[in-house]
C-alpha cells in the first residue's frame, strides 16, 4: 500500500518538475501530456487506496523522514491515508486529472503552456501533502504550498495588472489567516507537546476548556483564509483573474475546501468545543446567504460561479460546525464535481466568446455549443439540488442537519439561500444559452470546444449526476473515522413536507430565473434601467462595498503610514539623531577652535587664567577646610544638615 | 616695626602678580621677557627670605640656580628675538599669529 | 593538522592575501577563487571531522598571548559557530567566483581574503579579547570595500558604518574589562577566556549593567531597531559583494555574540531584559517591514528586510529555550543564504541597468525568465515559505518564543504578513506587468558566472528547507548545553522558571520521538 | 669657620650619574670636533650621537640590573634617585631619541642638520630629561627641565622657517612663564616644609596632617600649571598645535613623546603622594583635567585640515588619556602609563616620520599647508605601500586591535575599571570612538579619494632615504607585532613600577 501512497503523492511532483524542464522553452505538447498522465497514475493509486480502505483495511501510515527535530519538538514527514484523507485524495486527483486534460486544450494557444502545467501539477502535489500529512506542520506545508501555487496561477498572465494584483491580494489575505493557523499550531505544540494528529488529539481531552477554545479559534482563522470565509472572502472573487481551469481546480474543487478539511480533520478538537462549532456554523450560514446575494446581480460569469462556490463553502462549514463532519465532507465531494464541471463549461463559453465574461453579451449559445449547454445545465441542476442529482443529497442533508440540531435560524437561512442559489445559477444558464443571440452585436462567431475537452469533462458530469447515490456506501466507510450521526427527521411527515417543500421552492426559483432572463427582450444593461439604479442593486453589485472599504481603510493607510515611517520617522528622527550627535560634536569643534587664536598673548592669558582659576578654587577649598567648624555652625544655624 | 618673613613673602607675591599682569598685558616681546624675569626674581626674594628664616642654604641654592637659568633664558630669548626682528622688522606679538585654529 | 585546523582556517586566507600582492592582476581572480575554495574545503573538512554528539567545544587550541593579563589565544568551535564559519567561507568563495568586473579587482580580492580571516576569527575565538580583535578588525576591510567601490554616498556610508559599530564595541570592551575584573575578584586571576567566564556566577545587579554594556555593542552590529540606520546606507552604497557578505555574515556576528556571551553569562539579566528586547525585536519586524514597503530602491527593500528578519532572530534568541535558540541559529544561516542571494540578484540587474530603482523595471519576467524564477524562489524563501530554509528558522524561533509570551508572538508573527506585503509588492513592480522601458526590452538573462553563485544558493535553500537535520542536530546539541548552563547558573526565581531545565526535557524528546516512530 | 667638607666617593655613588654624563660628554666632544675641524658632514655627527646614545642605553641597562638586585639607589648627596620610574622613563627617552636621530639623514638638505650644534644641543637635551626623571629634588628637576627646554626651543628654531621661529618664540615665552610657575610652586612647598626633596616634603606634610592645606593647594596649583604646560593639558595646551606645526615633522614627533614622558614621571612623583594622602581637591581637579583634555583635544582635532596639526591635537588628547593613569594612581595604572607610552612612541614616531619623508621644499598651489589632507588623496593608487603603512599607523592610533596602541588603551581602561573609575573608563572608551573619526578621515583620503591631478606619488617619498625607511619599517613592525611584546613588556614594567613603590 505504501507504494501506492508514495505514487499518489509524488507523481504530481514528478509531473510538475518535468513540465518545469520546459519552463523557458516555447510551448510543447509533451509538457502537458506527461503531467496529465502522471496525475492519472496518481488518481489510479488513490483509487487503489480507496478500495483498500473501503474493504475495511487499516489506515496506511508512513513516516518518510525527519523534518525538524530540536528540543522536545519532533516533526517528521509523515503521511496517513485514512477514510478522510482518501476521500480528499480522490476528489483532488480526479478533478485535477480532468482539469489537466482539459487544459491541454484550453491553454492550447498560450505561450506559457509548459509553465502552466508545472504550476498546476505543483499545486496538486501541495494539495496532496495537505490532505495526506499526519501532523499539523505537514498540513501547514501543503497549506502554504497551495497558497504559493494559487499565487502563481492567479497571476499566471502576469502582464495583466489586475491578475497580479489579485494574486498578491490572495496571497496576503491567506497569509493573514495563516498567522492564525501558525498560532494555533504553537498552542497545540506547547499544550500537547507534539504536532502529530493522533497524539495531539489524544492529549486534548485532558486540557482545560479555555486553551482548547483558543486552539479551535486560531485553527479556524486559518481555515477562514483558505476557504475565503467572511471577512477574508474578497480574494476569491478576484482570483477569477486566473485561467479558468485554475478556477475550476483551485478555487472551486480543492484548495478552497482545505478549510473544511481542516475542521473535519480536527473534529476531536471541535467536538470538545461546541460553542466554537456553533460560531463556525453561524458564520457558514451567514456566508452562504451573503455570497449568494452577491451572485444575484453580478455580471461576470466566473464571479457568479465563484460566489456560488463561496456560498456552498458556507454550507459545508454549517455542517462541519454542527458536528456533521461526514456530511460536510460529502458535500465537499459532490460540490467539487459539479462546481468544477460548471467552471470548465464556463471556460468553453469564454473560449467561444473570446474571453467575454458578461453573460448579458451572450445569449442563445445553446445552438452553437450543445454539449457545453447540457453539461452546464446539469451542473446547475446539481448545484440547485434537484432530485436525484448530487446536490440534492448532500445539500438537503445539511438542511436536515441544521433542522435536527434545532438551529432553525440557520435552517431557514440555508433554505432561503437554496432558493437564491437556484435562481442565480439558472439566471446564468438562461443568459448564456437562451434568448436572443446578443453576441452577434459584437461580431463574435462562437464554436464548440475540442472534443477531448468535452470527453475529459464527462466523468465530472457523470459524478455530478450520480454522486448522490453513493451516500450510503460513503457513510459506511467514513464513520470508521468520523462521529457517525445519522440525521433523520423523526416524523416522516415533516421529512416529506420539508423535502418536497424545498424542491418546490427551488424549482420555483428556477422558473422565475427562466422567465426573467430566457426571454428575447433581455438587453445588454447600460446602467440606465431602473433596477440598476436602485440601492440594493448597487450595494450587491459592489459586493457591499467591502473591497472598496478594504482599499480605502486598510491598504491605502498602510501604504501612507509606511512612507511616513520611512521619510519622516526613519530618516528624520532615528537617523537624524545619530547624525545629530556627530554634528553637535563637530560644530562644537568649529565654534571653539577660535580659542586657538594663534596670538601669543591670548595663549598666555589662557595659561594665567587657568592658573588663577585653579588658585581661586584652591583658596576656596582651603578656607572651607580651615573654617569648616564655623561653616558647619553657620549652616546648622540656617537649619541645613 | 620689624620686617618679618611675611613681608618678604607678600612682597614676592605682589611682584609675582605684577609679573603675571605684565605677561598678560605686554604686546612687546622684549617687555614680555622682562615680565618673566620679574616672575623669577620675585620667587628668588621669597627663596632667600625663607632660607634665612629656616636657616638652611637650600633655598639660596635654589635662588642661585634660578638666577643662572634666568640668565640662560634671556640669552636664548634674546637670540630668538633678534632673529625675529631681522626677519620681520618688529617684535610685536600681534604679528606672530600665522598659525591658528 | 586537524588539531590546528581552526588556526589554519583563520590565517590561511590572510597569508594567501599577503602573497596575493605578488600576483599579476589579470590572474588574481583565479588565485582568489582557488584560495577561497581551499578555505571552503577546509571548513567542510571541519564539518566532517566535527562530532555532532559532543555538545561542548571541539578542536580547541590554546596559546598564551598576554598571560600576565589573562589574555590567551583560545579557539574552539561548537554547533553554534560551526555552520556560520562554513557559510562565511562559502560566501567568500562564491563572492569571488561571481565577482563582476570591477576596477582594481586585485585590491578587492585581497581585501575579501582578509575579511574572510576576520570572519573566521570572530566565530572561533573563545577568548574575549581575541574575539574583540577580530570583531574590530572585520570593520576595516568592509570599510574599504564600501568606501572604495561604493556608490555616490560611499564615504559617508562607510564612515558611518565604521564609527557607529566602533563606538558600540568600545562600550562592549569596557564591559569585557569589567567581566574580567569580576573574574579576577572572584578567583584572584585575570582571565578573558569565555569558558572561564561561563563558570562565573554574578549577582543580578552586576549582570544587568554588564548585559547593557555588551548589548550596546551587539545591538549596533545586528543592527537592532534604534541603531539600525547605518545599515540601509551601507547596503545602499556598498558594491554587490560588500552587501552580500555584510548581510550574510557580518550581521550574524551580533546575534551570534548574543548567544555566545549574553545568554550564558547573564542568564538573569537575559530574563530581566527579555521583554524589552522582544518588544524592540517586534518593532524591528513590523516597523522595518513597513519602511521596506515604502522603498523605491529594490536594494533598500532587501536591506530593510534583513533588519526585519534579524528581529525574528533576536526574538528566537531570547526565547531562552532550545526550540527558540536553535531556531534563531538556524535562521542566521538561512537568512545568510537568502539575503545573500537576494543581494546577488539585485547586483545582477544592477550590472545590466546601473540602476536599482524599481520603477525603472517592470515586466522583467518575460525578458529574463531564469532570473525571475530564481528571484521568485529566493523571495518565497525570504517570506518564509515552508520547505525553504527560512521557514524552519522562523517557525522554530516563533514557536520557541511562544512559550514566553503569547501576545508578543502573535505580534511578531505578523512578520509573515508584512514580509509578504513588501516582498510581493517589490516583485510585482519589477517582474510583472508589461515591459515599458525601452532599455529593458532586450536585457540578457543571468549568465553562467552569475549562475555559479546563484544555483548553489538555490539548491541549499531548498535542500535545507526540506532536510535541515544535518545542521539542526549539532546546533541542537550545543544549544541544549547552553540552555542547561543558563538554567543552572540563573539565580533569580523568575529566571529559573523562564529557562527550562532540560534534564527531564531530554527524556521527553526521546520518548516522544519513539512514540512517533 | 666652616668645617672642611669631606665626603667619601663611595657615598657619592657616582655611577648614578653615568647615564646623564655620557650624552653630556658626547655633546662636548661633538663641539670640540667642530672646533678642530668644521664643515664635517652631518652623517658623522648622527653616527656619533647614536653611539653615545647607545652607550647611554647600555649604562641604563646596567643600572636596571642593579635596581632589580638591590632596589632604589640614591646618590650624589642623595640628589640622584634611580628607581624603577627613572629607569623606565630613561629607557623610553633614550630609545625614542635613538629612533629620532637617524631622521636627520634626509634626502633633501635641511640646514639645521648641517650645524654640529644641533646634535650637541640634542644630547644636552637628553641629559636634561634624564636629570628630570632621575631625581626627587625640585632644584634638580628645575635644572633638568630648563636645560632640556632651552635646548628644545633652539632646536625648533633651527628649522629656520618663519613658522618655526614663531613656534619657538611662542614655546619659549610660555615656557618661561611655566618656569616661573614651577619655581613659585617649589617656593611654596619649601616655605611649608623647609625642604625641596619630595620624599621629605611628603613626610613633613604627613607629619602635620596637612594643617594648612590651603597653602599646599596653592603650591599644587602652580605645579599643576607648569606641568600642565609641559604635558599640554587644556587650558595650558595652546602652544602645542602651533609648535608642532612650526617644528619639523621629525622634531614634532620627538616632542610628542620624550618631553612628555619626562614630565609625566615628575608629575607622578609630585602628585601621587598628594592624592594618596587624600587631597580630594586634587583628585577632582585632575579628573576634570583628564576629561576636558582628551575630549576637547579630540573635538578640535576633528576640525583640522592639516594632518600634522591633527596629529598635534591627537597627541594632546593622548596625553590627557594617559594623565588618567596619574589620577587613578594604582600600580596597574602607572604601569599602564609606561606601557601605553612605549607603544605610543612607536606609532606616533612612525606616523610623524611618514609626514617627514613626504616633506616638500616648495608647496604646490593646491596645497594650503605642508601636510594638508588632500595631499594624501588617493595615496593607495600612487604609493600603495606608503599608503598602507600610513593607514596602519592611523588604525593603531585609533586603537584598532591588534595594533600597538590598542593594548595600551586596553590596559589603561582596565586600570580605570579596577581603580573604580567606571565613568572615567566609559568616557575614555567613547573618546577613542570620537578620535576614530579623524584618523579615519586620513584613511578615507588615502584609500577612497582620487589623487589630485599631477600627483604621481613621488612626493610621499621625496625626502626618504634608506635610514628613514628603516626607521619607519621598524615602527611599522613594532606596531603590527606589538601583541607579541606585550607580555614581557608588561611583566618588566610592572615589576619595576611596583618595586619603586608606585
Amino acid at each position: 500500500m505504501e507504494l501506492y501512497l508514495y505514487l499518489a503523492l509524488f507523481a504530481p511532483l514528478a509531473g510538475s518538475l518535468f513540465a518545469a524542464l520546459f519552463g523557458a522553452s516555447p510551448r510543447i505538447k509533451i509538457a502537458g501530456i506527461v503531467p496529465s498522465f502522471l496525475l492519472f497514475v496518481s488518481f489510479l493509486s488513490s483509487t487503489v487506496l480507496l478500495s483498500y480502505i473501503l474493504s475495511g483495511g487499516e489506515a496506511v501510515h508512513v513516516e518518510m523522514m525527519t523534518w525538524m527535530a530540536t528540543g522536545n519538538l519532533y516533526i517528521p514527514f509523515g503521511f496517513v491515508v485514512d477514510q478522510v484523507s482518501v476521500t480528499m485524495m480522490m476528489v483532488v486527483t480526479l478533478v485535477s486529472t480532468v482539469v489537466h486534460i482539459y487544459s491541454i486544450g484550453y491553454m492550447d494557444h498560450d505561450k506559457g503552456f509548459n509553465r502552466f502545467f508545472s504550476y498546476l501539477s505543483a499545486f496538486v502535489f501541495s494539495m496532496m501533502v495537505l490532505v495526506m500529512s499526519d501532523n499539523f506542520a505537514g498540513l501547514f506545508i501543503g497549506w502554504e504550498g497551495v497558497g504559493l501555487c494559487s499565487w502563481l496561477l492567479i497571476g499566471f498572465w502576469y502582464h495583466k495588472e489586475s491578475a497580479t494584483w489579485a494574486a498578491n491580494e490572495a496571497f496576503i489575505m491567506n497569509r493573514i489567516a495563516d498567522l492564525g493557523m501558525l498560532i494555533g499550531i504553537f498552542l497545540v505544540y506547547w499544550n500537547t507537546g507534539t504536532l502529530q494528529y493522533n497524539q495531539a488529539f489524544a492529549a486534548m481531552p485532558n486540557l482545560d476548556k479555555e486553551i482548547l477554545t483558543w486552539m479551535g479559534i486560531f485553527l479556524f482563522i486559518g481555515a477562514m483564509g483558505k476557504s475565503a470565509q467572511f471577512p477574508l472572502h474578497t480574494w476569491l472573487a478576484d482570483a477569477m483573474e486566473g485561467p479558468t481551469p485554475v478556477s475550476a481546480l483551485i478555487h472551486a474543487a480543492t484548495m478552497v475546501t482545505a478549510g473544511v478539511y481542516l475542521v473535519v480533520r480536527a473534529n476531536p478538537l471541535f467536538d470538545l468545543i461546541p460553542n466554537v462549532g456553533l460560531f463556525i456554523a453561524s458564520l457558514g450560514a451567514f456566508v452562504a446567504l451573503f455570497a449568494a446575494s452577491m451572485a444575484l446581480v453580478n455580471r461576470d460569469m466566473k464571479r457568479i460561479i465563484a460566489y456560488s462556490t463561496l456560498s456552498q463553502l458556507g454550507y459545508m462549514f454549517v455542517a462541519a460546525g454542527l458536528g456533521a463532519y461526514w456530511v460536510a465532507l460529502f458535500h465537499l465531494m459532490a460540490h467539487a464535481f459539479f462546481k468544477a464541471l460548471l467552471f470548465l463549461g464556463a471556460g468553453n463559453v469564454m473560449h467561444a466568446m473570446h474571453d467575454e465574461l458578461d453573460p448579458f453579451k451572450m445569449g442563445g449559445l445553446r445552438k452553437a455549443m450543445k454539449w457545453t449547454f447540457i453539461m452546464m445545465t446539469l451542473a446547475s441542476v446539481a448545484l440547485a439540488g434537484i432530485y436525484p442529482f448530487a446536490g440534492f443529497f448532500s445539500k438537503d442533508l445539511i438542511l436536515e442537519v441544521a433542522f435536527v440540531e434545532n438551529h432553525y435560524i440557520i435552517y431557514s437561512v440555508l433554505l432561503f439561500t437554496a432558493g437564491l442559489t437556484a435562481f442565480y445559477s439558472f439566471r446564468l444558464v438562461a443568459l448564456i444559452f437562451h434568448g436572443e443571440e446578443r453576441y452577434k452585436l459584437f461580431g463574435i462567431h462562437p464554436h464548440e470546444a475540442y472534443k477531448f475537452m468535452l470527453i475529459a469533462m464527462s466523468p465530472l458530469l457523470i459524478l455530478a449526476v450520480i454522486a448522490g447515490s453513493m451516500k450510503m456506501t460513503y457513510f459506511e466507510m467514513i464513520v470508521n473515522l468520523l462521529p457517525n450521526h445519522e440525521y433523520h427527521i423523526h416524523s416522516h411527515l415533516t421529512f416529506w413536507i420539508m423535502t418536497i417543500g424545498t424542491q418546490l421552492f427551488v424549482i420555483a426559483a428556477i422558473a422565475f430565473a427562466y422567465k426573467k432572463y430566457a426571454n428575447s427582450n433581455v438587453k445588454v444593461p447600460d446602467g440606465t434601467s431602473k433596477i440598476e439604479n436602485c440601492l440594493y442593486y448597487k450595494v450587491l453589485s459592489n459586493q457591499y462595498y467591502i473591497p472598496y472599504a478594504y482599499e480605502e481603510y486598510l491598504v491605502k493607510p498602510y501604504r501612507e503610514l509606511s512612507s511616513v515611517l520611512w521619510r519622516h520617522v526613519d530618516m528624520k528622527v532615528v537617523d537624524a539623531t545619530v547624525d545629530g550627535i556627530a554634528n553637535i560634536i563637530y560644530t562644537t569643534g568649529e565654534k571653539t577652535r577660535d580659542m586657538q587664536s594663534g596670538n601669543l598673548s591670548t595663549m598666555l592669558k589662557w595659561m594665567v587664567a587657568g592658573t588663577v582659576g585653579l588658585l581661586s578654587l584652591a583658596v576656596v577649598f582651603g578656607l572651607a577646610v580651615r573654617y569648616s567648624g564655623e561653616i558647619k555652625l553657620f549652616l546648622s544655624g540656617l537649619g541645613v544638615q | 616695626m620689624e620686617i618679618g618673613l611675611n613681608h618678604y613673602l607678600v612682597l614676592s607675591t605682589i611682584l609675582f602678580a605684577i609679573g603675571l599682569i605684565g605677561v598678560m598685558r605686554r604686546k612687546n616681546l622684549l617687555l614680555l621677557f622682562f615680565a618673566t624675569e620679574i616672575l623669577l626674581n620675585s620667587v628668588n626674594i621669597a627663596f632667600a627670605a625663607i632660607s634665612h628664616y629656616y636657616g638652611d642654604l637650600t633655598g639660596q641654592m635654589f635662588a642661585f640656580f634660578v638666577i643662572a637659568i634666568a640668565a640662560s633664558e634671556v640669552a636664548v630669548g634674546l637670540g630668538l628675538l633678534i632673529v625675529w626682528h631681522k626677519r620681520h622688522g618688529n617684535i610685536d606679538l600681534d604679528y606672530m599669529s600665522t598659525m591658528k585654529g | 593538522m586537524l588539531d590546528h585546523i581552526l588556526s589554519i582556517l583563520i590565517f590561511f586566507p590572510a597569508l594567501a592575501a599577503m602573497f596575493g600582492f605578488i600576483i599579476h592582476k589579470d590572474s588574481i581572480r583565479a588565485y582568489g577563487v582557488v584560495v577561497a575554495t581551499i578555505e571552503f574545503a577546509l571548513s567542510l573538512w571541519l564539518w566532517f571531522a566535527f562530532d555532532s554528539n559532543v555538545s561542548g567545544m571541539q578542536f580547541m587550541e590554546q596559546l598564551p598571548l598576554v598571560p600576565a593579563f589573562g589574555i590567551n589565544y583560545i579557539l574552539g568551535v561548537d554547533g553554534v559557530s560551526l555552520f556560520i564559519i562554513i557559510l562565511a567561507a562559502f560566501f567568500t568563495m562564491i563572492g569571488i567566483a561571481s565577482l563582476t568586473d570591477t576596477k582594481d579587482v586585485k585590491n578587492m580580492i585581497i581585501t575579501l581574503l582578509f575579511l574572510q580571516m576576520t570572519m573566521a576569527g570572530v566565530f572561533v575565538a573563545l577568548d574575549a579579547i581575541v574575539f574583540y580583535i577580530f570583531w574590530e578588525l572585520s570593520l576595516v576591510p568592509m570599510l574599504y570595500i564600501i568606501g572604495a567601490w561604493g556608490g555616490p554616498l560611499r564615504i559617508y556610508a562607510s564612515v558611518k558604518f565604521f564609527l557607529y559599530t566602533f563606538a558600540g564595541s568600545l562600550v562592549m570592551l569596557v564591559g569585557m574589562l569589567f567581566m574580567a575584573y569580576f573574574y579576577y575578584q572572584a578567583t584572584g586571576a585575570w582571565s578573558f577566556a569565555i569558558l572561564d567566564w561561563y563558570r562565573l556566577i554574578l549577582p543580578e545587579s552586576f549582570q544587568l549593567w554588564l548585559f547593557v554594556a555588551f548589548f550596546i555593542g551587539f545591538a549596533i552590529k545586528v543592527p537592532m531597531f534604534p541603531f539600525h540606520t547605518w545599515l540601509p546606507y551601507a547596503h545602499g552604497q556598498a558594491p554587490t559583494i560588500g552587501s552580500v557578505i555584510l548581510a550574510a555574515i557580518l550581521l550574524k556576528m551580533g546575534t551570534y555574540a548574543f548567544i555566545r556571551f549574553s545568554l550564558p553569562m547573564f542568564p538573569d539579566a537575559s530574563v530581566f531584559f527579555m521583554f524589552p528586547i522582544a518588544i524592540l525585536a517586534i518593532i524591528m519586524i513590523i516597523y522595518t517591514a513597513m519602511v521596506a514597503y515604502a522603498q523605491e530602491d529594490v536594494k533598500q527593500v532587501v536591506a530593510y528586510s534583513s533588519v526585519s528578519h534579524m528581529g525574528v532572530i533576536i526574538l528566537g534568541t531570547f526565547a531562552l529555550n532550545v526550540e527558540g535558540i536553535s531556531g534563531s541559529i538556524f535562521l542566521m544561516i538561512a537568512h545568510g543564504v537568502v539575503s545573500g542571494a537576494l543581494f546577488l540578484l539585485v547586483g545582477v540587474i544592477y550590472d545590466r541597468r546601473h540602476t536599482k530603482m524599481m520603477n525603472e523595471f517592470g515586466g522583467l519576467a518575460s525578458v529574463m525568465p531564469r532570473y525571475a524564477t530564481i528571484f521568485g524562489l529566493m523571495m518565497m524563501a525570504s517570506v518564509g515559505m515552508p520547505l525553504t530554509i527560512n521557514f524552519v528558522g522562523e517557525f522554530l524561533s516563533l514557536l520557541g518564543f511562544y512559550q514566553q509570551s503569547h501576545i508578543l508572538t502573535l505580534l511578531a508573527g505578523t512578520a509573515i504578513i508584512v514580509g509578504a506585503i513588501y516582498m510581493l509588492a517589490a516583485y510585482k513592480k519589477m517582474f510583472f506587468g508589461v515591459v515599458t522601458k525601452e532599455e529593458n526590452k532586450n536585457l540578457s538573462d543571468v549568465n553562467s558566472r552569475e549562475l555559479i553563485a546563484l544555483v548553489p544558493l538555490a539548491i541549499i535553500t531548498v535542500w535545507l528547507g526540506i532536510y535541515p537535520k544535518p545542521i539542526l542536530e549539532p546546533i541542537n546539541k550545543s544549544v541544549e548545553s547552553i540552555v542547561q548552563l543558563m538554567h543552572d547558573k540563573s539565580t533569580t526565581q523568575e529566571a529559573k522558571s523562564r529557562i527550562p531545565n532540560l534534564i527531564k526535557g531530554v527524556e521527553i524528546t526521546r520518548t516522544s520521538s519513539e512514540e512517533a516512530h | 669657620m666652616l668645617a672642611p667638607v669631606n665626603v667619601s666617593l663611595e657615598s657619592l655613588n657616582l655611577m648614578t650619574l653615568s647615564p646623564m654624563l655620557i650624552p653630556i660628554i658626547g655633546a662636548l666632544l661633538i663641539l670640540v670636533i667642530d672646533v678642530i675641524k668644521s664643515g664635517l658632514d652631518k652623517t658623522l655627527y648622527v653616527v656619533l650621537s647614536l653611539l653615545f646614545l647607545f652607550m647611554d642605553f647600555s649604562s641604563l641597562i646596567e643600572s636596571a640590573g642593579i635596581f632589580t638586585q638591590d632596589g632604589t639607589i640614591m646618590g650624589v648627596f642623595d640628589v640622584m634617585l634611580i628607581d624603577g620610574l627613572a629607569i623606565l622613563s630613561q629607557f623610553i627617552i633614550v630609545g625614542a631619541s635613538m629612533l629620532f636621530i637617524p631622521l636627520a639623514l634626509t634626502h633633501k638638505r635641511f640646514h639645521e642638520f648641517s650645524y654640529p650644534e644641533f646634535f650637541a644641543l640634542f644630547l644636552f637635551m637628553i641629559a636634561g630629561f634624564q636629570f628630570m626623571v632621575a631625581t626627587d629634588n625640585l632644584i634638580l628637576v628645575f635644572v633638568g627641565l630648563e636645560t632640556s627646554s632651552l635646548a628644545l626651543y633652539t632646536l625648533i628654531a633651527m628649522h629656520n622657517r618663519d613658522k618655526s621661529f614663531e613656534a619657538a618664540v611662542k614655546y619659549f615665552t610660555m615656557g618661561a612663564l611655566a618656569a616661573g610657575f614651577y619655581s613659585f610652586g617649589a617656593m611654596v612647598f619649601y616655605a611649608l616644609t623647609g625642604s625641596v626633596e619630595l620624599n621629605q616634603i611628603a613626610t613633613v606634610l604627613a607629619a602635620n596632617q596637612y594643617v594648612d592645606i590651603g597653602y599646599v593647594l596653592v603650591g599644587v596649583v602652580f605645579m599643576l600649571a607648569s606641568f600642565g604646560f609641559k604635558l599640554s593639558i587644556v587650558p595650558f595646551h595652546t602652544w602645542a598645535p602651533d609648535v608642532y606645526e612650526g617644528a619639523s615633522a621629525s622634531m614634532a614627533g620627538f616632542m610628542s613623546i620624550v618631553p612628555k614622558i619626562a614630565a609625566f614621571v615628575v608629575a607622578m612623583r609630585i602628585f601621587e603622594f598628594l592624592i594618596h594622602s587624600g587631597v580630594v581637591w586634587l583628585e577632582v581637579i585632575l579628573y576634570i583635567f583628564v576629561v576636558i583634555t582628551m575630549t576637547a583635544a579630540n573635538i578640535w582635532a576633528l576640525v583640522q585640515t592639516d594632518v600634522k596639526r591633527m596629529l598635534a591635537y591627537s597627541s594632546i588628547s593622548h596625553a590627557g588619556f594617559v594623565m588618567a593613569a596619574i589620577l587613578i594612581g594604582t600600580t596597574q595604572a602607572n604601569s599602564a602609563l609606561f606601557l601605553y607610552w612605549i607603544l605610543f612612541s612607536f606609532t606616533n614616531l612612525g606616523s610623524f616620520s611618514m609626514l617627514w619623508i613626504s616633506r616638500q621644499k616648495h608647496l604646490p598651489d593646491h596645497q594650503r599647508s605642508d601636510h594638508s589632507y588632500d595631499k594624501f588623496a588617493g595615496m593607495i593608487k600612487t604609493a600603495p605601500i606608503a599608503g598602507t603603512i600610513m593607514a596602519l599607523f592611523m588604525l593603531s592610533l585609533a586603537g584598532i586591535p591588534p595594533f600597538a596602541l590598542f593594548w595600551g588603551k586596553l590596559y589603561l581602561i582596565s586600570s580605570a575599571v579596577t581603580g573604580g573609575y567606571t565613568v572615567l573608563a566609559i568616557i575614555m572608551a567613547l573618546n577613542s570612538a570620537i578620535a576614530g573619526y579623524y584618523y579615519l578621515k586620513l584613511i578615507v583620503y588615502i584609500f577612497m579619494k582620487e589623487p589630485v591631478v599631477g600627483n604621481d606619488g613621488h612626493i610621499y617619498a621625496s625626502n626618504a632615504t634608506m635610514s628613514l625607511k628603516y626607521i619607519i619599517g621598524f615602527a611599522a613592525i613594532g606596531t603590527i607585532f606589538a601583541f607579541l611584546a606585550i607580555n614581557p613588556l608588561l611583566e618588566f614594567i610592572t615589576s619595576f613600577v611596583y618595586n619603586s613603590g608606585y
